[in-house]
């Protein structure tokens, strides 16, 4: 190990280094970085959530900014400059109707199995549409719901909150609103037995069952 | 005369009328969609819809596209024949004697699944209005790649991962079909062996034994050399080269020689 | 042409606009950008390099650099920076088929010995593809299966988990969930009329039974 290195140890660089450390690494990629990785990457003792605060506040109102994506960080140019960027744009693949609506039901409804996301448009949700939304990484598998069948569920990803410009899934459009006139609820349908996710799969629950070592 | 003809132009004008709407159906994504679309021409919020005006506007629809013999989704179907029970629920005074949920409820909660998809439908509109990356704003162009270090590091996806677990899962099912062929005696093999064996076999002897070593005590090879060496046996027979005999059912297959003085 | 563009003509940005802009273009652009491209990109009577120059400056003693290569532009790490983009500089490479199937073997029936394994891919596993797995700390050892040889088993680790966004092993889809997102290579035997999806759910609930040991 280096001198500098065992140096940086016991001292932090101060925090205008630090701003600057977070700003190159920034810089550099593409894609949003989390503190968690600017910490491993920076001097040991750095604060890069307080450097990103500084750093943000000094690009307010630039051509490109410091923006919030989950718990990840990037800069990403100024939304009013789109037009100067024609060149840069990329062709995105137009979504279908269905699919636009089944992102849109995850993101409202996440963690949302498919037999809820059904229930809500009133129609089966095809294989392709799923697919879609999973190779553009925009959905992911969540968490098994703890119901009969413990039915997967389907959660939004980072990179549709970056796609999106979304801080995280609180800051989607209308979302209060929403769940202030209910309708991100579930209502089973008024004397029905919920039967839905025991269609679902049948043969799931006992796949995963929890090996020993797991649950130390 | 000229009523009738009346009468045909007002038909014709219907039948139109009727199928711009029937055609329309293909671009429906189901009854419920349908249900929407028909709740908008009452014009109000969709909290204080009439379920039952929409109920008859439905079952009119279904009637039209039987008229016209347009076959419609088995869904539409049983949409139209909930809606009918609806409307009798919602038309007739409740009957204390009967269970399950009242009309009312039951309307309620149409209501609520039609404001719902409604709203999630603007809400999808609202998602895809906002700037988007790659469209309105943009990442870095030049990511910084410039000093290479050797360290290789590697990575999968979920999605490869889990295509990877399927085509291990399933690789069973779609192998295409091939005989094991060692494990196989083909008569052609057999009839080979029996010909140059056949010239010795002056005595009425066991067809097993004259199975080939190492096919004898493995079941698998053991059943397919005595198929291969039975019909290989039938065939020199039918040549005239041998002759066979069975003294009960199921007793064993002997075989010999057959003498060419014996024609 | 529409009047605010025409309108342009005559009255460029404001420079501080116009600094915006170079900023916004230099920071997506994949090549850097030359004088000529910025002025046919940017509003009519724009100055482009006079806002470099306050780009320029403006960046002074930052993370990154407006710096000059060739007759282009180009926004670049400071250099006394470079040290933090070794991370950024590390090849990622596919990971082999072999690997990605022992990795989701283990993933899916985990505790799992090697012999376990190679009864599943049907193939034995070479020792480098178990390494490679555990040197990424994909997989590590677990538990010895307490049957005659004691032999070793695998089970995924936490940053298996983090790498592939899942919150637990038992959240991965079964079969039939793979199927209805469309991520099963259906590859049906040429001219085979059978249905293949029947065959598969009669196969799902025995295909993931826990074998005696996880039981325990």
């Amino acid at each position: 190990m280096s001198d500098t290195q065992e140096e940086s140890l016991f001292e932090a660089p101060p925090m205008g280094e630090q701003e600057r450390m977070v700003e190159a690494i920034l810089f550099a990629s593409a894609e949003p970085v989390t503190v968690k990785e600017l910490m491993g990457r920076m001097p040991h003792g750095s604060d890069p959530a307080e450097a990103l605060q500084y750093l943000r506040k000094r690009y307010d109102g630039r051509g490109v900014q410091v923006v919030r994506v989950g718990d990840a960080w990037a800069i990403r140019t100024a939304g009013d400059l789109g037009f100067l960027m024609q060149k840069e744009t990329v062709e995105v693949r137009k979504l279908s109707r269905a699919a636009v609506e089944t992102l849109a039901i995850v993101a409202y409804h996440q963690p949302v199995t498919r037999a809820e996301i059904e229930e809500i448009r009133g129609v089966s949700v095809s294989r392709g549409t799923v697919d879609q939304l999973i190779e553009l990484e925009w959905i992911r598998f969540g968490r098994r719901r703890m119901t009969p069948g413990r039915p997967v569920t389907f959660v939004v990803t980072q990179d549709f909150l970056d796609h999106f410009g979304l801080e995280n899934a609180r800051d989607l459009p209308g979302l209060k609103e929403l769940r202030a006139a209910g309708l991100l609820e579930n209502r089973p349908l008024p004397g029905a037995t919920l039967d839905i996710d025991d269609e679902e799969d049948d043969d799931t629950p006992d796949m995963f069952t929890p090996s020993p070592e797991e649950e130390e | 005369m000229s009523e009738e003809f009346q009468e045909d132009v007002i038909s014709v004008a219907d039948r139109m009328a009727a199928e711009a709407l029937i055609v329309d159906v293909g671009a429906f994504e189901g009854p419920l969609d349908l249900l929407l679309m028909l709740s908008r021409t009452q014009k109000v919020d969709l909290r204080q819809i009439s379920i039952l005006a929409l109920a008859e506007q439905y079952l009119a629809f279904v009637e039209k596209a039987k008229q016209l013999r347009l076959e419609l989704a088995a869904d539409y179907l049983v949409m139209a024949a909930w809606l009918a029970f609806l409307k009798s629920r919602l038309l007739l005074p409740p009957d204390p004697t009967e269970e399950g949920p009242s009309g009312e409820e039951l309307a309620a909660h149409l209501a609520f699944q039609l404001e719902r998809l409604e709203a999630m439908r603007k809400a999808a509109a609202q998602l895809m209005a906002r700037d988007q990356l790659g469209r309105d704003f943009f990442a870095r162009g030049i990511t910084e790649d410039v000093q290479r270090t050797r360290k290789v590091t590697y990575t999968a996806t979920l999605l490869d991962l889990m295509q990877g677990y399927a085509r291990i899962r399933t690789k069973d099912e779609f192998r295409p079909f091939v005989m094991d062929r060692d494990q196989v005696m083909t008569m052609e093999e057999a009839l080979g062996r029996m010909r140059k064996m056949i010239g010795f076999a002056g005595d009425w002897t066991d067809l097993t034994s004259y199975l080939p070593e190492g096919w004898e005590t493995d079941p698998t090879r053991r059943r397919t050399a005595t198929a291969a060496t039975f019909a290989a046996t039938l065939e020199l027979a039918k040549e005239g080269k041998v002759e066979l005999r069975q003294g009960d059912t199921f007793a064993p297959i002997q075989i010999r020689k057959r003498d060419p003085r014996d024609v």
